[in-house]
C-alpha cells in the first residue's frame, strides 16, 4: 500500500528558522550518528542491552529502506534476519568456516531468500503483500522448525561460540562486553553510511517517487517492479547483517528470530522512530528496548505500559519520535 | 451431587479465582524485583518466564527459590555473606534469555545462574554461561542439555529428563503385549518423550499402533483424533507441554478416548490439571517430580512443605515451583560446603553433594551433572475423591533415585 | 487407512472449517465494510472467551454467558471504535493496523492482571456434553453445536445484509462512504456499529471455542493467524470468501493431518501463499483501491 | 509530406464486455497540435492510456517514429519519446517541485545507481530547474508539491512529462479547473512548446481547441468521427448533431 506518509526528509527547507541546523543534521547525518553510537553503551543501563540497540537498530534501518523510503508494509523481514544468523551459525558449527566467511555468507542467504521473496511478493499489493510476505516468512519458519538437525529445531542453534575475532595485528575478545560493544558499533556504522549512501543516490530518489506515486514514477521511465525488487534485496542483506551480528553476539539463534513477532516487533520500532527518516528506525529501536528493559524491571505487565504508549504515538504523534522532533524543528 | 453447570461445581465460586486473579496481578505489579547488587553479597541469577504462557509456573518457582535463599539468609548466609536473587523476566524467549544473562553476568556480576523454563531457553542461557565460566544449574525438562555437545563443566541439571521420567511412567503403564498410540507434539522436546516411550515398549514389549505428530502450540486436535480412535489402541501416550497437554487431553476427552484408552503422559503439570475441570483429567496418569502428597511418605517434603505454608500463608509448592528450591537450595548447600563463591570449588562441592531437601536423596552425576533422584508416578484423581481444592492426585509410585533409568554416560558422548 | 477414517477425516475438517469460518468473520467484515486491518482481532476474541466465562459464573449458567458476554463485548468494541479509531479514518491505511497491534497488547495484560496468568477452566455445559455416533465415527455433541451456531450467524448476517434496508445502507456505505455522506447517512454512526457487530461476532467465536480450548490470556494469538489465513484467502471484504475459505482451509489441515500430521500449521500458510501468488486478491477479493 | 511520426491503425479496446474504443485510425505528423474531442465516455481517455503504454489495445497496431509498439512495456515509452500529463493530477506530493521534475529527469541519466551522491548530478538538477521556470514555478522549488495550488500543481503536472523532451507530449485535460487568466497563460505555453514537439491534447474549452490546434479528432461512442482542421470539424453536420448540440454551437 502505498504510504502517502508524511515523511520529514530532512531536506533543506526553505524560509524556516531551523533550516540551517536540519541542513545540517541532514549533511552530517552518518557521523553525528556515530558520535551517539560511540555514547550509548555508557548511558544505558547495560553493554548487553546497547548491543541489542545496536543490532535491531540496523534491522529496523534495513527494514525503513523498503517501508518507511519505498512504502512497502512487508511483515516477513524476519526471515532475512534469522536467515543471517543461522546461515553464520551453522557455517561455524557444521563447516567450522571461519567467522568472517560465516558472516559473509549470512549475508549472501539472506539477500538470495530476499531475491526469492520479493520477486513473488512483489506481484501483490497493500495488504496483501503484507500477507504473502507473512505467510513466505512462516514457511521458512517451519522449514528451520523441522530442519533440526541443521538448526537445532526449536532448541536454536548452538555450539558455534566465537571468543575472538582475530585481525592483522590485533584481536577483539568477545566475551569483554566493552570491545564487543565496540566491534559491532564498527560493522553497524559503515552500514548506516552505506544505507546513507542508497538514500543520497539516485536510485534513493528512484524509491521516493515509487513510495509517493507509483503510476507516475511508472510514466516517468522507471520499471517500478525491479526498482522495488533491488530495494527488497538491499533491504534484505541489511537486516541479513544484523543477523550475522545477532548471533555473535548471542553465540545463539532462537527459531523466534525466524518467527513473524520478530516481524512485529521491526514495524513498531521503525514507526515508533519514525518511518521515512534516517534517525528514525534507531531512536525507535532505542526507545522500544530500554522501555522493554526498564518496564520489565519495575513489573512483570511491562506489555501494558508499552502497548499504550504505543497507541497514544499512533494517536497523537504519527511520525513517531524523531519524525515528530523533525516536524517541530520545521515549524517555525 | 446435581451438577450444576461445569462452572462452579468443584471448584468453588469462580468469582473467588477471579478476585484472587486481581489480588495476585495487583501483588505482582506493586513488588518490583530490582535489588541493585552490593558488594559482599552473593548474587544468583534467576531467569524466568514472567511473561508468556508459563508465567504461573514462573512464580512458583521465584517464590519457592525464595523461601531457599530466606532460609539460608535466616541462618546467617554463607560465610557470614548474605544471599539475593536477582530474578529477571525472559519472556520465555530464547534470544532474550540470552540478552539477560549476559546482563546478570556483565553488569550484576553474578556469582551463578539457576533458572530458566524450556529447553530452548535453558540452552541459551547455558551457551552464555558455559563460555564465561559461570555456574549454570538448569530446573526444567530437558535430554540436550545432559548431551556432551550442550554439557559443561559449569552446567548442573537438577530437573528430570524426558528419557528417565519415560522410562518410570512406562514401567507403571504399559503392559506386555499392549498396543500404544501416540500424539506427540513435533518439536525437539516432544521428539526426546517419544523416544523414552518408544524404547520403554521395546524392553516392555508392547505394539506401536499410531504415531501422529502435531504441529508445536496447537489449538485444534479435533483432526488428529479419528486417527487414534481408529487405531483401536489400548494406551494414549500424549507428548506435548504447557497448554497444548491440556488442550489435547480436553479434546480427546471430548472425542471419548478415554473410554477405549488410557491416557498416559510423561509429566502430568499441575498448572494445566488445574486450568481445566477435574473429570477431563480424570484417570490420566503421569511423572512428576514433586507432589506435596508426598510428605506423607517422606519427611524431608514435610519440612519443605511446611516452610513454604508459613512463608506464602498456606500456599502449597507445585511440582515445577519444587525444581525453584531444589535448584537454588542445593546450589546454596554446595556453596556452604566450598566456604564461598569460588566457581571451581563449588562446582567440585556440587559433584560431591548427597542432599535431601524435599523429596528423598539426591546426588548430581559426575559425568553430565543430571541429578540423579527419585521419580512420582501420579494418577488424576476425579471431582468425586478429592479431600480438597488442592487434593489433586493420587501416588501411584516413587521410584527411587537411580542411574539406570539414565542414558549411560558414553551414550550422551561423555568418553572416559 | 478406511474409507471410515477418511469420511470421518472429512467430516472434522468441515466442522473445523465451522470453527475458522468463526474464528475469522469479524475480523472479514470490519475489514471488509470499514478497511481496518484488526490486529487486536485476537485479543478481542480472547476477551470474548473471559466475558463468557465472568458473566456464566455470575449468572451460573453457560447460556447466558453465550448471549450477554458478545453484546457487552460488542459495545466494548464500539467505544474502541469511538475513542481510538474514528481519529484515524482518512490517515494512512496502516494506522489503524499499528494501533490494534498495540492495542492487543494492552487487552492481553490487562486480562492478566485482572485474572491472571494461568488458565480458568470452562466446561462444556451438561447438556451439550458426550459424544454421538455418525455411523462412520463419533463426534462430540458440543461441535455439531458450534456448527449450528456458525450456520446461523451466517444465515442472520446474509439477511441482515442482503435483505434489509440496513443491510443496504451498510454496503453502500463500504463502496462509497463519500456519497453516502452526501445523501446525509450518519456515516460515522453506522460505522460504530458495524464495527460494533464485528467485535460482538469475534466476541461469540471466544465464548464458543472456550470449552474446546481452555481459556488463557494467550489464546488469541493463534487464531489472529488462523483468522487472517482465511480472511485473505477469501478475499478481503468478501464474506461469502470466507466462508468458502473456512472450509477449504478446514479440509486442507484435515486431510493433510491423515498424511502428515505435523504439516498441519504450515499447510494453512502454504494454501495462502499460494493462492495469493495466483490471484493477488484472493479468491473473490475486490481489488484495492488505487490498483 | 514526411512520414508520420505516429501511426495508429484500427485501434480498438474492450473491457469485458464493454467496448470502449473501435477502429481508430489516424496518422500524425512532427510539429502538428491536435486536439481529441468528444463527450464523456467516447473514449478519449482509454485513446490516451493507450497511446502512452498505460493500457494494451485489444485490437489494431501503433507504430512510433517507424517502430512498433505492441510489448514495449509501459516505462520504455518516455524512453522513447512519448510522456504525457494526467487529467487528475498526479504527481509526488510529498516531494518538493524541484524534486518532482528532478527525478523524472534522472530517469535518462541513471536508474539503478546506488552509490554516487544525486546532488552531483548537476545537469538534471539544472534541467529540471530550466522546466520549472518554463512552466513558472521557478519561484516554488522548494515547496513540497502537495502545498502548491491547483493551477500550480497542474503547471508542475506538465513540467514532468516535459522534463523528459519528448517527441511527442500528450497532455490530458491541461486546463481543467483553471481560470480565464491561467487558461491563456497555459495555451501560450502549448503554443510555445508546440514550436519544437508534436502535441496531443484532450480539452472541452472548444474556443481554446479551435484557436490552438491545427487539427481535431472527434471521438463518439468509441468511434472516430471525424478528423480535419477545426474549421472542417465545426462544418461538420454530424459533428454539429452530435457535439455541438442542434442549433447554435459555435458559428
Amino acid at each position: 500500500m502505498t504510504i502517502t506518509k508524511a515523511p520529514t526528509l530532512p531536506a533543506a527547507m526553505a524560509g524556516d528558522r531551523f533550516a540551517p541546523i536540519l541542513a545540517g543534521l541532514s549533511r552530517w547525518r552518518v557521523p553525528l550518528s556515530l558520535l551517539a553510537l560511540c555514547v550509548l553503551p555508557w548511558v544505558l543501563p547495560s553493554q548487553a542491552l546497547a548491543v541489542n540497540v545496536l543490532i535491531y537498530g540496523l534491522v529496523a534501518v534495513g527494514y525503513n529502506l523498503l517501508f518507511g523510503y519505498t512504502g512497502l508494509l512487508s511483515f516477513g523481514h524476519a526471515t532475512f534476519f534469522g536467515a543471517g544468523a543461522y546461515t553464520t551459525g551453522m557455517a561455524i558449527s557444521h563447516f567450522g568456516a571461519n567467522w568472517f566467511v560465516a558472516m559473509v555468507a549470512g549475508v549472501f542467504i539472506a539477500g538470495l531468500l530476499a531475491l526469492v521473496m520479493g520477486a513473488l511478493a512483489i506481484r501483490t499489493r497493500g495488504i496483501y503483500f503484507a500477507m504473502v510476505t507473512l505467510a513466505l516468512s512462516q514457511l521458512v519458519y517451519y522449514t528451520a522448525l523441522q530442519a533440526s538437525s541443521w538448526t537445532g529445531g526449536e532448541n536454536g542453534l548452538r555450539g558455534f561460540t566465537v571468543s575472538q575475532l582475530d585481525f592483522p595485528g590485533f584481536s577483539v575478545n568477545l566475551l569483554d562486553p566493552v570491545e564487543k560493544y565496540y566491534a559491532i558499533m564498527v560493522v553497524v556504522a559503515l552500514a548506516l553510511w552505506f544505507v546513507s549512501r542508497i538514500l543520497n543516490s539516485p536510485f534513493g530518489a528512484v524509491i521516493e517517487a515509487i513510495r509517493e506515486n507509483e503510476t507516475r514514477a511508472r510514466a516517468c521511465g522507471y520499471n517500478v517492479e525491479r526498482t522495488k525488487l533491488v530495494a527488497f534485496v538491499l533491504s534484505g542483506l541489511l537486516c541479513g547483517l544484523a543477523g550475522t551480528l545477532s548471533a555473535m553476539h548471542l553465540a545463539i539463534v532462537p527459531l523466534d528470530s525466524l518467527h513473524y513477532h520478530t516481524s512485529g516487533l521491526m514495524v513498531m520500532m521503525t514507526l515508533l522512530g519514525g518511518a521515512g527518516t534516517f534517525f528514525g528506525p534507531f531512536v525507535g529501536a532505542l526507545a522500544f528496548l530500554s522501555m522493554e528493559d526498564v518496564f520489565s524491571l519495575w513489573t512483570s505487565h511491562w506489555q501494558i505500559i508499552v502497548g499504550s504508549i504505543f497507541i497514544i504515538f499512533v494517536l497523537y504523534l504519527p511520525r513517531g519520535i524523531w519524525g515528530t522532533l523533525m516536524a517541530l524543528g520545521r515549524r517555525p | 451431587m446435581t451438577r450444576k453447570t461445569g462452572l462452579s461445581a468443584g471448584r468453588g465460586v469462580t468469582r473467588r479465582t477471579a478476585l484472587a486473579g486481581i489480588a495476585g496481578g495487583i501483588g505482582t505489579l506493586a513488588m518490583p524485583w530490582v535489588a541493585r547488587a552490593q558488594n559482599d553479597t552473593i548474587r544468583i541469577g534467576f531467569p524466568t518466564p514472567l511473561t508468556g504462557p508459563f508465567a504461573a509456573e514462573a512464580n512458583d518457582q521465584v517464590r519457592s527459590a525464595q523461601l531457599a535463599v530466606k532460609q539460608f539468609n535466616d541462618k546467617g548466609g554463607i560465610a557470614g555473606r548474605q544471599i539475593e536473587l536477582l530474578v529477571r523476566d525472559d519472556k520465555l524467549n530464547a534470544g532474550e534469555a540470552a540478552t539477560r544473562t549476559l546482563e546478570l553476568i556483565e553488569k550484576d556480576k553474578v556469582h551463578a545462574v539457576v533458572g530458566a523454563l524450556s529447553a530452548a531457553v535453558q540452552l541459551a542461557v547455558n551457551e552464555v554461561t558455559r563460555a564465561r565460566k559461570v555456574l549454570y544449574v538448569s530446573i526444567s525438562q530437558s535430554d540436550s542439555i545432559n548431551e556432551a555437545k550442550d554439557g559443561s563443566r559449569y552446567t548442573f541439571h537438577e530437573a528430570l529428563n524426558p528419557h528417565m521420567t519415560t522410562q518410570v511412567v512406562a514401567k507403571h503403564t504399559f503392559k506386555q503385549g499392549a498396543k500404544v498410540a501416540h500424539l506427540v507434539a513435533d518439536y525437539a522436546y516432544g521428539h526426546e518423550m517419544l523416544r523414552g516411550f518408544k524404547r520403554a515398549g521395546e524392553e516392555i514389549g508392547v505394539e506401536t499402533v499410531a504415531e501422529v505428530l502435531h504441529p508445536f502450540g496447537a489449538a485444534e486436535y479435533s483432526t488428529f483424533i479419528p486417527t487414534i480412535l481408529a487405531s483401536g489402541a489400548d494406551v494414549l501416550c500424549i507428548s506435548n507441554f504447557g497448554r497444548d497437554q491440556a488442550n489435547s487431553i480436553q479434546q480427546a476427552v471430548d472425542f471419548g478416548v478415554k473410554e477405549q484408552m488410557q491416557i498416559v503422559v510423561p509429566v502430568l503439570l499441575h498448572n494445566q490439571r488445574i486450568a481445566v475441570e477435574p473429570d477431563v483429567f480424570e484417570g490420566v496418569v503421569g511423572g512428576a517430580n514433586y507432589w506435596w502428597g508426598l510428605e506423607e511418605s517422606v519427611p524431608s517434603a514435610k519440612t519443605f512443605n511446611d516452610a513454604f505454608r508459613a512463608m506464602y500463608d498456606g500456599a502449597l509448592p507445585t511440582d515445577y515451583g519444587a525444581y525453584g528450591y531444589t535448584g537454588v537450595a542445593s546450589l546454596l548447600m554446595a556453596m556452604e560446603a566450598a566456604g564461598g563463591t569460588d566457581t571451581e570449588a563449588v562446582v567440585d562441592a556440587l559433584e560431591a553433594l548427597k542432599y535431601d531437601i524435599a523429596k528423598g536423596e539426591q546426588r548430581y552425576r559426575q559425568c553430565d551433572h543430571q541429578s540423579v533422584q527419585s521419580v512420582l508416578v501420579l494418577k488424576s484423581k476425579g471431582a468425586g475423591d478429592m479431600k480438597d481444592e488442592a487434593d489433586l492426585f493420587e501416588v501411584v509410585a516413587n521410584e527411587p533415585a537411580s542411574e539406570e533409568v539414565l542414558r549411560s554416560c558414553a551414550e550422551l558422548g561423555y568418553t572416559g | 487407512m478406511t474409507v471410515g477414517l477418511i469420511a470421518m477425516q472429512l467430516f472434522s475438517g468441515l466442522a473445523l472449517g465451522a470453527i475458522l469460518i468463526m474464528v475469522a468473520l469479524g475480523l472479514s467484515i470490519i475489514f471488509g465494510m470499514l478497511g481496518i486491518v484488526n490486529f487486536a482481532h485476537g485479543a478481542l476474541f480472547m476477551v470474548g472467551a473471559y466475558a463468557g466465562l465472568y458473566v456464566a459464573s455470575l449468572t451460573g449458567s453457560f447460556w447466558w454467558g453465550l448471549l450477554l458476554a458478545p453484546l457487552l463485548i460488542g459495545a466494548f468494541g464500539m467505544l474502541i471504535e469511538r475513542f481510538l479509531i474514528r481519529p484515524l479514518y482518512g490517515r494512512s491505511p496502516d494506522d489503524p493496523l499499528l494501533l490494534t497491534f498495540g492495542l492487543g497488547y494492552v487487552l492481553v495484560e490487562a486480562v492478566r492482571i485482572l485474572f491472571g496468568t494461568e488458565g480458568i477452566p470452562f466446561s462444556t455445559p451438561a447438556e451439550l456434553r458426550g459424544v454421538v455416533n455418525l455411523g462412520f465415527g463419533v463426534f462430540p455433541i458440543y461441535r455439531l453445536f458450534v456448527v449450528g451456531v456458525v450456520v446461523a450467524v451466517l444465515v442472520l448476517l446474509w439477511v441482515g445484509l442482503e435483505k434489509t434496508k440496513f443491510g443496504l445502507i451498510v454496503r453502500a456505505g463500504a463502496a462509497d462512504p463519500t456519497i453516502m455522506r452526501v445523501l446525509g447517512v450518519d456515516i460515522d454512526r453506522l460505522w460504530l456499529v458495524i464495527f460494533g457487530i464485528g467485535v460482538a461476532i469475534t466476541a461469540l467465536g471466544g465464548v464458543l471455542a472456550a470449552p474446546m480450548r481452555n481459556i488463557n490470556p494467550e489464546m488469541g494469538t493463534l487464531v489472529l493467524a488462523e483468522a487472517f489465513v482465511v480472511t485473505v484467502i477469501g478475499g478481503m471484504g468478501s464474506l461469502g470468501g470466507a466462508v468458502v475459505a473456512g472450509l477449504l482451509v478446514g479440509v486442507a489441515i484435515s486431510m493433510t493431518s491423515l498424511f502428515a500430521p505435523e504439516m498441519a500449521t504450515i499447510v494453512m500458510f502454504a494454501l495462502m501463499a499460494v493462492i495469493l501468488l495466483v490471484r493477488p486478491n484472493g479468491l473473490y477479493g475486490r481489488a484495492l483501491p488505487g490498483q | 509530406m514526411t512520414a508520420p511520426i505516429l501511426s495508429v491503425r484500427d485501434v480498438g479496446k474492450q473491457f469485458g464486455g464493454l467496448v470502449a474504443l473501435k477502429g481508430v485510425t489516424a496518422d500524425f505528423h512532427a510539429g502538428q497540435i491536435t486536439a481529441i474531442i468528444g463527450p464523456n465516455g467516447a473514449g478519449k481517455s482509454t485513446f490516451f492510456n493507450i497511446l502512452s503504454g498505460a493500457l494494451r489495445p485489444t485490437t489494431g497496431t501503433m507504430r512510433f517514429q517507424g517502430a512498433d509498439m505492441a510489448g514495449v512495456p509501459q516505462h520504455q515509452y518516455v524512453h522513447r519519446g512519448i510522456a504525457r500529463s494526467y487529467q487528475i493530477t498526479n504527481i509526488f506530493p510529498h516531494l518538493t517541485a524541484h524534486e518532482n521534475v528532478r527525478v523524472a529527469a534522472q530517469a535518462f541519466r541513471s536508474r539503478f545507481d546506488i552509490w554516487t551522491d544525486r546532488a552531483r548530478l548537476a545537469e538534471v538538477s539544472e534541467k529540471a530547474a530550466a522546466t520549472l521556470a518554463a512552466v513558472g514555478l521557478a519561484d516554488k522549488a522548494g515547496t513540497l508539491a502537495r502545498n502548491l495550488a491547483h493551477g500550480q500543481q497542474r503547471a508542475l503536472e506538465i513540467a514532468i512529462a516535459l522534463v523528459a523532451d519528448p517527441v511527442l507530449l500528450l497532455l490530458d485535460e491541461p486546463t481543467a479547473g483553471m481560470g480565464p487568466e491561467e487558461t491563456r497563460e497555459m495555451v501560450g505555453l502549448i503554443e510555445k512548446l508546440a514550436s519544437s514537439r508534436t502535441i496531443l491534447l484532450v480539452e472541452h474549452k472548444m474556443k481554446m481547441i479551435l484557436g490552438l490546434s491545427d487539427r481535431v479528432l472527434v471521438l463518439h461512442h468509441g468511434e472516430l468521427l471525424a478528423d480535419g482542421t477545426p474549421a472542417e470539424i465545426q462544418a461538420n453536420p454530424e459533428v454539429r448533431r452530435v457535439y455541438l448540440g442542434q442549433s447554435d454551437g459555435y458559428a
